[in-house]
């Protein structure tokens, strides 16, 4: 298990650093699913298979392809290539070494602490993985999933008006 | 303009199998019979490019027809994009506006291929000696097969089909009889 | 009977025009049933708008030219059209000579005309005044010459035989 | 579905791209649905045709300037490869114009058998229309049994003429050949196995919901729109025009049988598809008459100037030996003049506009080739339809780059 | 969307896909060309044949007709005197040199209809295909009947397959 | 597995608000689909009336403490109190939009919709009380005010501001998102009673790395919503480029429902690490003082200046909170409801005027208005006043009561700044009233009138602006009310 | 996880991509086979005894076949994208058990017909199939073609619509069966197979299955008459044949999974065959169908067929998850 951890570790660590890294951005997207694919499997070791299901099917192959889509439809020939424009980028990387020094830092000295939640594996296995998440959204998380309904058709609405051609 | 030339030479043909990945290695025991082995593979899954021109393109799709069934060759795919297709068959007369085309076309099938030059028109430019077609695919493209006939009859085509397949296999052409 | 005049004559129409353009028809003709009119280049389109617009001619069947070398004006061009209803045919016809042949183009009268116009620039070099999009058809658009000017050598190959044999050429068909 | 409601279907996606934008996409001339060697070139906005431009010329043959080296009976061969799905009915129309000119009497046999082959040919032809537009519209079937059928058609012109295609039956003033014996017999069991073979097809197509939906009310051209484009042949009567050059003007004796002109209403793909196959059963009604009434006697004009003799005198006649020779090598001389024959191919009206100058080849022969003519109204067709639209559309026309391109 | 479209959409589908279906009870009309061969008609137009007569001589007499009269003249003819001591016709002339270019014949039969004594008629033979172009040019001697097989005057040469399907060795 | 719903609490009543707003929007939605263009001016009257109905339903809250769903969601004073605010804003909202949507030509069904949607989300977020019913109302109302800020469709402004609030406002998600999962690493509920219960029980809990990383990403992402510096940057362009009613709308709303939310995570689940987030967030508050006011300055664009001024209220109202009493926090919840009036009044009067098809963007433009247009010239100097501060409008005593918790809770540093920086801000709200004094360059043209409901509203607005300034006690009882929180 | 697990997990996978493999050979045998007999013609028949031989001839000659490939393409992502396809085509058929009931005992280890009996089931065929829209996609976007990128963005669409109406399309067996787990499903059928309760959900299964697959009268990724090859244009040699694969292979897998839940797997009538016999035959069975569809109907359009998929099949589905979910729920009631 740690050895499958360490190397979906790196895994992450590297296709990360091609969603910033790379120059073209077919390929940034391209990291990103690669990504969403090693977070898919991270689920999975974790014993969360519906999430990993929902991970793949979702954001690897619904929503990142959309995305390629659309920076596939854009540059169809010749990839735009981001270049260096100014110096954001060290900005960007003085934030980042503050950030992980102060992750690092606190990981060191007092480590972070967090606590077991009730779905353990067993608790899981009792009643099934998928079973356990459908009663978890339609008991406990009722709500919430119902809110999301709403906020989904607004976003409906928002989308079809912004892309709708309008003929009076 | 009207100065009638001698013909040039066409393009030199024979190439019965094209390159083999073995010619590398030289002739022995094991890869003549690899080589077999590959040419009897590829003779007989000859993909045709889905190429039609004229007249010879309807008895092209006459061979395919229920009445002469071409795919028992397993020749019947016949692929619309010419870097799957294996054999080019011209069928019918190339005006001058078509040989970038043909030549395009011809480029983009990828190594071994194969031409069969179907009819008159294609072979030798057959009775429109004139301003407008080209006198022979063979002088844009290497021709494997020519087959007379204005058009040919699919099964005409069938028998061009099997010559090559024998080509391919470096077997005789026309068997006779002992 | 000879079924291929299959044009209903009308003797009135020849006069009709006769009387409305006077001098700008040149010539009439009934040969074998298929009535032709020979006008002069400028009444070309006028005449044509009269025959669509009055008597009815509401089809053009093509547009042509005919290469005289001998005669001047060396080109004839044709259009013959056909009214639909009437069952009758007329050829419309007018020259034009060399060093640049150009006839008015009747595109505006009958669009159909755009394509069989195109064409005869094509293989013939007239060019066609008012026409919209006049380039070559058939031809490559680099082609040089008009071929079907009659002083276009239509050249070829000759028929090999065996005395054309390739020496030295004889294939390997058989490998191996 | 709220019919009225403004925003439709069609009022989705961006708002039209500027023309800049516009996608321009190349069909052809190496395209599997171009029936040949068409190119067209697209504008596309989106997956709609905004604009058209057919590229012809990919197959031009010089056919034209051809004819002008050979004598009348030598085009005949010329004739049959300029619309190689019906070329008896190219040798008919180019006898037909020699015969105008020269002015010759063709026996009622020739005549009847010209109807013939010709109405077989206008069979075969839709028969192959039917296979390949359902090919290009993905009824992977239809294309075999039309050929199956097709196949059927050949075998009776190779009987009768020795090949399949190009059967260059006909000669000035009558045809080449008796029909061999048993033919008859053949072509009637042939009128009576068509017609079920082409219910299948109706079984298969007619109804078929989605093949409606891929021809109803696609490439719509009404009946003015038609004529002023200078359309003829089925995609003129799909819209709406009753105009059949064997009903306006007949030749070859189709005066003498009852056949109906199938007209349709739409104009569009669907009702091309509807007028071909109505016109294939009319085809075969005509047949069915022309086989109950076949005259006898010759086949072929005894007049000598234009027909060689028939072969049983060679051995006895010096004379017809002579005519043989002069025929031959000089063949006959027409009178100056023109004039211009027109017959119905099954893709619309194919004139021919023969001139001479009185010696024995044709001083210019023109051709009015009706693909020629259908096509110029494809960039009008595919105006706002769809890119898979444009598939149904050029098979709808039925045109044929040997008869176009010439 | 018209309620007949819905409600009977699916009945023609399956309507089609019976029609399709019942194809498996008709035979298979395919003749599998190697071995068997459709039969070729009295008429066929296929490589030429030179006939001789019963007692061997040519029937050409080198009239140069056929050359004439073919549109693509694909035909050439060199006629020669028939000498007493080589009778190769029973005419004056005979053709010396009579060749055919197959690969640009369109096999059209002018030659067969200009010859006046039946010399040369279209063949059955359509498997012609080869590999170059030169291989093409008949001579006359590819053409010629063979000697003990012609038979008359009559223009089905016996080298004809039968008209009947009939199994054929290569 | 059986599902038993019995122990979560399903209580119709606590959302019943909630539930009409959405119902009217999908009503909205379908009588947008039926009716014919013609008549579209049924929607805003739909919309109203559905309103008015929730405004009605959210009555009965007051004084109750009902916790449903789990625990998500609470129905208590501080959520009537917001309800009604919200709900008023809308209807006011609503009842100026027509005229401005149909003079640029934007009179589209969604617009309705989607304020609709941005309203329940809002509420929704004023009575949150899960991780989760945070998350999914902010990103309710931002979702809608996505759109509505890109509603222009033909105007590039409106499209960039849209891209600029999504760009950045995904980003703020991001950091919510990110602090609210450690939060729930923290403690293992994600219900605030659950982790207010966790925080008070465990002892290591202001020592707990993650809970505090979480609480700091967590008050970024709501910062950004209450458009508190430094993460203001997205607001002068949006406010610039939506169009106006938006704006109008959005500056005052979403800041009365982020400030609820503050609220309720800051002073009722984590009092107990007040300590902790005490400095960051007077931090905020002191930037939001700073920067909104000094750049507000140099602003010669009403609407960027407007923004920068919403940015120092927002410092303004924080300073409520930096006291972590329901005291403090009932100065913020008064000073929230004034703001809500006389700013929505202040972009009333430029929506008002825009409409009218003139460029009002230009602070030149208000050079001699009170020639032009008296009316609506005296109304914008009654908001003005009131936002500056000024007795006896609203606006004094806000600040007043608030600067008032801050010397009871003795919090001297932010009051200092908060005192200074009011003066400061004189300049530029006095400003554009000279400005509307001056006299004008040409002669007075005949304008259009701005129409019955517009001006309605902006009477109404104005005089609550002063009523409230007269007699703020009535109010400021209610704020304290709704400010004492308990679950 | 012992070691045994792995060896056996690995050998089951061996098999299964093997045995696919020759199903993909033999499946376009079949397919020509089939469609030849649909026509009155005999199909491939020279090569080998009833051209048995034929698939190995094709694939010989593919594998040898060298590659040309178009200019202007991006070579990793255009040597990538096969690869995707394949991958995930082969990696859907893990959890499909091929015959039950319980395992197999073999030299004393028990092993499951089936490479994974894992508790999202059918889930993981949705999750896989979702990745492999990348395969094609790829292919079309690198290969620098018009044709390729219109077939590959139209493919994609395609896939990701229909992608929703055949997922819940399945949703009323779970109801039914009350697990994803295909071998719990399976065994639900015992009796009555899923067919007969639900045989509207398994047309509309089999409807979005077949547009899944890109097959006809779906099949206008590939239309050859409107877009040349569509995605797979610019595709040669094996890197072609790849696709090729990847295509058969989910007309299997969408078959075997049709066969497990609406046509109880294993499980025949009579018990006259073993399971995996049973499991064969019902898999053949639709693959004819398969077959017969496409030698029969015409291709769809493309806005119709987006029409039909988001207007007509996913309401459907969700109309028939609706009324199971109530009609269970109320007979659940009632017992």
């Amino acid at each position: 298990m740690v050895v499958a951890f360490a190397i979906l570790a790196a895994w992450e660590l590297v296709t990360a650093a091609g969603v910033v890294g790379f120059r073209r951005p077919i390929y940034n997207a391209l990291s990103l699913v690669a990504n969403m694919l090693g977070l898919a499997v991270l689920f999975l070791i974790l014993n969360a298979q519906f999430l990993f299901a929902a991970q793949l099917i979702v954001y690897a192959g619904a929503v990142m392809v959309l995305f390629v889509f659309i920076i596939a439809l854009l540059n169809p020939v010749s990839d735009v290539s981001l270049g260096r424009t100014g110096n954001e980028w060290i900005y960007g990387l003085v934030f980042g070494v503050i950030f992980a020094a102060l992750l690092g830092g606190l990981l060191v000295n007092r480590g972070l602490t967090g606590r077991q939640g009730t779905a353990t594996p067993e608790a899981i296995s009792a009643v099934g993985n998928v079973q356990a998440v459908g009663a978890a959204l339609y008991t406990k998380f009722l709500f919430p999933v119902e809110v999301t309904s709403v906020l989904l058709l607004i976003a409906a609405v928002g989308a079809v008006y912004l892309a709708m051609r309008r003929i009076r | 303009m009207g100065e009638l030339k001698l013909r040039p030479a066409p393009f030199p043909t024979g190439r019965a199998a094209g390159p083999t990945p073995l010619n590398a290695l030289g002739d022995n025991v094991l890869t003549t019979t690899l080589d077999k082995v590959i040419n009897w593979g590829r003779s007989s899954a000859i993909w045709p490019a889905l190429f039609g021109l004229a007249c010879c393109a309807i008895e092209m799709m006459g061979a395919v027809g229920p009445r002469q069934d071409i795919s028992r060759f397993g020749s019947e795919l016949f692929r619309a994009s010419p870097r799957q297709s294996d054999l080019l068959i011209v069928s019918g007369r190339v005006a001058i506006k078509m040989v970038p085309v043909i030549r395009q076309v011809y480029d983009q099938m990828p190594e071994p291929k194969w031409v069969i030059a179907m009819g008159a028109c294609a072979s030798s430019a057959g009775m429109f000696n004139n301003y407008a077609i080209v006198q022979s695919v063979d002088k844009i493209i290497p021709v494997d097969i020519y087959l007379p006939g204005c058009p040919p009859r699919p099964e005409a085509l069938l028998d061009a089909v099997i010559k090559l397949q024998r080509k391919i296999r470096g077997e005789p052409l026309v068997k006779r009889p002992a | 009977m000879n079924r291929w005049s299959s044009a209903l004559p009308d003797d009135a129409l020849v006069q009709r025009i006769g009387d409305r353009f006077g001098a700008g028809l040149q010539e009439s003709s009934d040969f074998r049933g298929d009535l032709s009119v020979v006008v002069k280049p400028e009444v070309v389109v006028d005449l044509a708008r009269y025959l669509k617009a009055e008597e009815g001619f509401d089809y053009l069947l093509y547009a042509t030219a005919v290469d005289w070398p001998a005669r001047d004006p060396r080109f004839t061009v044709v259009w013959e059209v056909r009214s639909l209803a009437k069952q009758a045919r007329i050829r419309i016809k007018t020259t034009t000579a060399m060093p640049d042949p150009h006839v008015p183009s009747l595109t505006s009268v009958w669009p159909a005309a755009s394509w069989h116009e195109r064409e005869t620039w094509d293989l013939f070099g007239i060019k066609f005044d008012g026409h919209p999009d006049l380039r070559r058809i058939l031809m490559p658009p680099n082609w040089e010459g008009f071929p079907l000017r009659k002083d276009y050598v239509s050249f070829g190959e000759p028929v090999i035989f065996s005395d054309q044999k390739l020496e030295g050429l004889e294939p390997d068909a058989i490998r191996g | 579905m709220v019919k009225n409601d403004v925003r439709t279907q069609e009022s989705f996606g961006p708002e039209h791209e500027p023309e800049a934008e516009w996608m321009e996409l190349n069909m052809g001339p190496h395209h599997p649905s171009t029936h040949g060697v068409l190119r067209v070139r697209l504008k596309l906005d989106g997956e709609i045709v905004r604009d058209a431009d057919a590229d012809i010329g990919y197959l031009h043959t010089g056919f034209e300037k051809s004819f002008e080296d050979k004598t009348y009976t030598q085009g005949i061969t010329f004739s049959d490869r300029m619309d190689y799905l019906a070329p008896p009915i190219n040798n008919v129309g180019f006898v037909g114009a020699v015969e105008k000119l020269i002015g010759v009497e063709v026996p009622p046999r020739a005549q009847a058998i010209r109807v013939i082959m010709m109405e077989l040919a206008r069979v075969a032809s839709h028969e192959l229309w039917l296979g390949t537009t359902g090919l290009d519209l993905g009824v992977y079937s239809g294309f075999f049994y039309a050929w199956r059928d097709r196949d059927l058609a050949l075998d009776l012109n190779e009987a009768y003429s020795g090949v399949r295609m190009m059967t260059s039956f006909t000669r000035v003033g009558g045809v080449a050949w008796d029909l061999p014996d048993g033919w008859l017999e053949q072509l009637q069991r042939f009128i009576d196995v068509m017609p079920s073979r082409i219910d299948d097809f109706e079984s298969m197509l007619t109804n078929n919901p989605i093949w409606r939906q891929r021809t109803e009310g696609v490439g719509v051209i009404s009946g003015e729109d038609a004529i002023e484009a200078g359309v003829t042949g089925p995609v003129l009567r799909a819209s709406g025009v009753n105009y059949d050059v064997r009903k306006a003007f007949p030749y070859c004796g189709y005066e003498q049988y009852d056949f109906e002109v199938p007209v349709g209403k739409n104009g569009d793909c669907y009702d091309r598809y509807r007028v071909r196959v109505a016109e294939m059963r009319q085809s075969l009604r005509i047949l069915q008459q022309a086989v109950d009434s076949l005259p006898g006697g010759p086949w072929l004009t005894s007049d000598r100037k234009v027909a060689l003799p028939p072969r049983s005198e060679l051995s006895k006649s010096m004379e017809a030996v002579i005519h043989q020779f002069r025929l031959v090598s000089e063949g006959f001389k027409g009178p100056v003049g023109d004039v211009y024959a027109f017959v119905e191919s099954p893709r619309g009206e194919l004139g021919f506009y023969l001139v001479s100058d009185g010696t024995n080849k044709p001083y210019r022969m023109k051709v009015r080739p009706p693909s020629f003519c259908n096509l110029q109204s494809l960039r009008k067709l595919v105006e706002g339809v769809l890119v898979a639209d444009v598939i149904a559309i050029m098979g709808s026309l039925d045109f044929i780059l040997g008869d176009c391109d010439r | 969307m018209a309620v007949r479209e819905v409600l009977m959409g699916p009945v023609y589908i399956l309507r089609a896909l019976y029609t399709t279906f019942k194809h498996n009870r008709r035979p298979i009309v395919t003749i599998e060309y190697p071995e068997m061969q459709k039969a070729v008609p009295p008429r066929a137009r296929g490589k030429h044949i030179l006939h001789r007569y019963a007692d061997g001589l040519e029937k050409c007499v080198g009239c140069e007709l056929c050359a004439i009269a073919c549109p693509v003249g694909c035909i050439v003819v060199e006629a020669a005197e028939n000498t007493p001591e080589n009778r190769v016709s029973p005419g004056e002339r005979y053709a010396k040199r009579y060749e055919i270019n197959l690969l640009r014949c369109i096999y059209c039969g002018m030659c067969e209809e200009a010859c006046p004594y039946d010399a040369i008629t279209m063949g059955p033979r359509y498997d012609l295909a080869d590999d170059h172009p030169d291989k093409f040019i008949a001579v006359k001697e590819d053409m010629l009947e063979p000697l003990s097989a012609s038979v008359g005057d009559t223009a089905v040469p016996s080298g004809a397959p039968s008209a009947q399907p009939v199994a054929r060795k290569w | 597995m059986n599902i038993d719903l019995s122990g979560i609490g399903l209580d119709y009543g606590t959302i019943l608000p909630e539930l009409i707003v959405v119902g009217t929007a999908i009503a909205v939605l379908t009588l947008d689909l039926l009716l014919p263009v013609a008549r579209r001016r049924w929607l805003p009257a739909v919309t109203v009336v559905g309103l008015l109905a929730a405004l009605v339903a959210s009555l009965p809250l007051w004084g109750q403490n009902r916790s449903a769903f789990g625990d998500t969601v609470v129905g208590d004073s501080l959520a009537a109190f917001f309800n009604v605010l919200l709900i008023v804003i809308t209807i006011l909202t609503v009842l100026i939009s027509p005229r401005f949507l149909r003079a640029f030509d934007l009179d589209y069904g969604e617009y309705y919709i989607l304020l609709l949607g941005a309203t329940a989300g809002m509420m929704l977020l004023a009575a949150a009380t899960s991780l989760m019913t945070i998350f999914l109302s902010i990103e309710l109302l931002s979702i809608s005010l996505y759109v509505l800020s890109g509603f222009a469709r033909a105007a590039q402004r409106s499209q960039e501001s849209a891209l600029k609030y999504l760009l950045l406002g995904g980003f703020a998600t991001g950091f919510l998102l990110y602090g609210m999962a450690l939060i729930y690493g923290a403690t293992g509920s994600t219900t605030l009673r659950g982790i207010a219960a966790m925080v008070t029980a465990g002892s290591g809990a202001s020592g707990n790395v993650l809970l505090l990383l979480g609480i700091g990403f967590l008050s970024v992402g709501l910062a950004f919503k209450a458009s508190a510096a430094p993460f203001h940057m997205w607001t002068p362009d949006v406010y610039e480029g939506a169009p106006t009613i938006v704006t109008t709308f959005m500056s005052v709303a979403t800041k009365s429902a982020a400030f609820a939310a503050i609220g309720r995570v800051f002073i009722a689940t984590f009092p107990s690490l007040a300590t902790r987030w005490y400095f960051p967030l007077a931090l905020i508050a002191i930037f939001s003082l700073f920067i909104g006011n000094l750049v507000a300055i140099t602003q010669d664009n009403l609407k960027r200046m407007l923004a920068y001024s919403g940015i120092a209220h927002a410092g303004y109202i924080l300073l409520g909170v930096l006291p972590g009493t329901a005291v403090g926090f009932s100065a913020s919840v008064f000073y929230i409801a004034a703001y809500a009036v006389m700013n929505f009044g202040a972009f009333a009067v430029v929506t008002a005027l825009g409409a009218g098809g003139e460029q009002t963007a230009d602070i030149n433009y208000w050079r001699g208005l009170f020639y032009r247009r008296p009316f609506l010239a005296t109304v914008m100097t009654i908001f003005m006043l009131s936002l500056a501060g000024i007795p006896p409008t609203v606006g004094f005593f806000a600040k007043l009561f608030v600067f008032q918790a801050l010397v009871n809770a003795q919090i001297w540093a932010p009051l200092v700044v908060a005192v200074v920086m009011t003066i400061v801000s004189f300049y530029y709200y006095l400003r554009v009233v000279v400005m509307m004094l001056a006299t004008p360059d040409e002669a007075v043209a005949e304008k259009p009138r701005v129409g019955i409901s517009t001006s309605g509203v902006l009477g109404a607005a104005a005089l609550a602006t002063i009523a409230l300034g007269v007699f703020p006690t009535t109010v400021l009882d209610w704020a304290s009310h709704a400010a004492s929180l308990h679950f | 996880m012992t070691l045994e697990l792995i060896v056996i997990t690995l050998i089951k996978t061996a098999i299964v991509v093997l045995g696919l493999l020759t199903g993909f050979a033999y499946l376009t045998l079949f397919e020509r086979k089939v469609q030849a007999r649909l026509q009155q013609r005999p199909g491939p028949n020279r090569v080998g005894p009833f051209g048995l031989l034929q698939p190995a001839a094709d694939g010989l000659k593919l594998f040898f076949k060298s590659s040309s490939a178009p200019a202007g393409r991006d070579h990793f992502l255009y040597l990538l994208a096969p690869a995707i396809s394949v991958i995930a085509a082969l990696a859907s058929f893990a959890i499909i058990p091929v015959s039950g009931p319980g395992d197999l005992n073999l030299f004393g280890h028990r092993i499951g017909w089936y490479v994974m009996n894992v508790n999202i089931g059918i889930l993981w065929y949705l999750a896989v199939t979702s990745f492999g829209v990348y395969g094609i996609f790829l292919a079309g976007y690198a290969s620098n073609s018009k044709y390729s990128m219109l077939g590959a963005l139209r493919s994609s669409a395609q896939m990701i619509s229909y992608e929703m109406a055949l997922g819940l399309s399945l949703v009323p067996v779970f109801i039914l069966a009350g697990s994803l787990r295909l071998v719990d499903i399976v065994n639900a059928q015992r009796t009555w197979w899923f067919i007969v309760p639900l045989l509207p959900a398994f047309f509309l299964y089999l409807i979005a299955g077949i547009a899944e697959t890109n097959r006809a009268p779906f099949d206008l990724p590939e239309a050859e008459t409107e877009l040349v090859a569509g995605y797979h244009t610019e595709y040669s040699g094996m890197r072609f044949a790849l696709f090729f694969m990847a295509e058969y292979i989910n007309m299997i897998i969408v078959s075997s999974i049709a066969t497990v839940v609406f046509l109880g797997g294993w499980w025949g009538p009579f018990g006259i065959l073993p399971g995996p016999w049973w499991f064969l035959l019902k898999v053949v069975v639709l693959l004819y169908v398969y077959v017969w569809l496409r030698a029969t109907l015409p291709r769809m359009r493309y806005d119709r067929l987006m029409a039909l998929g988001w207007k007509s099949l996913l309401p459907l589905s969700l109309t028939m998850m609706m009324v199971t979910a109530v009609v269970f729920v109320a007979a659940q009631g009632k017992a």
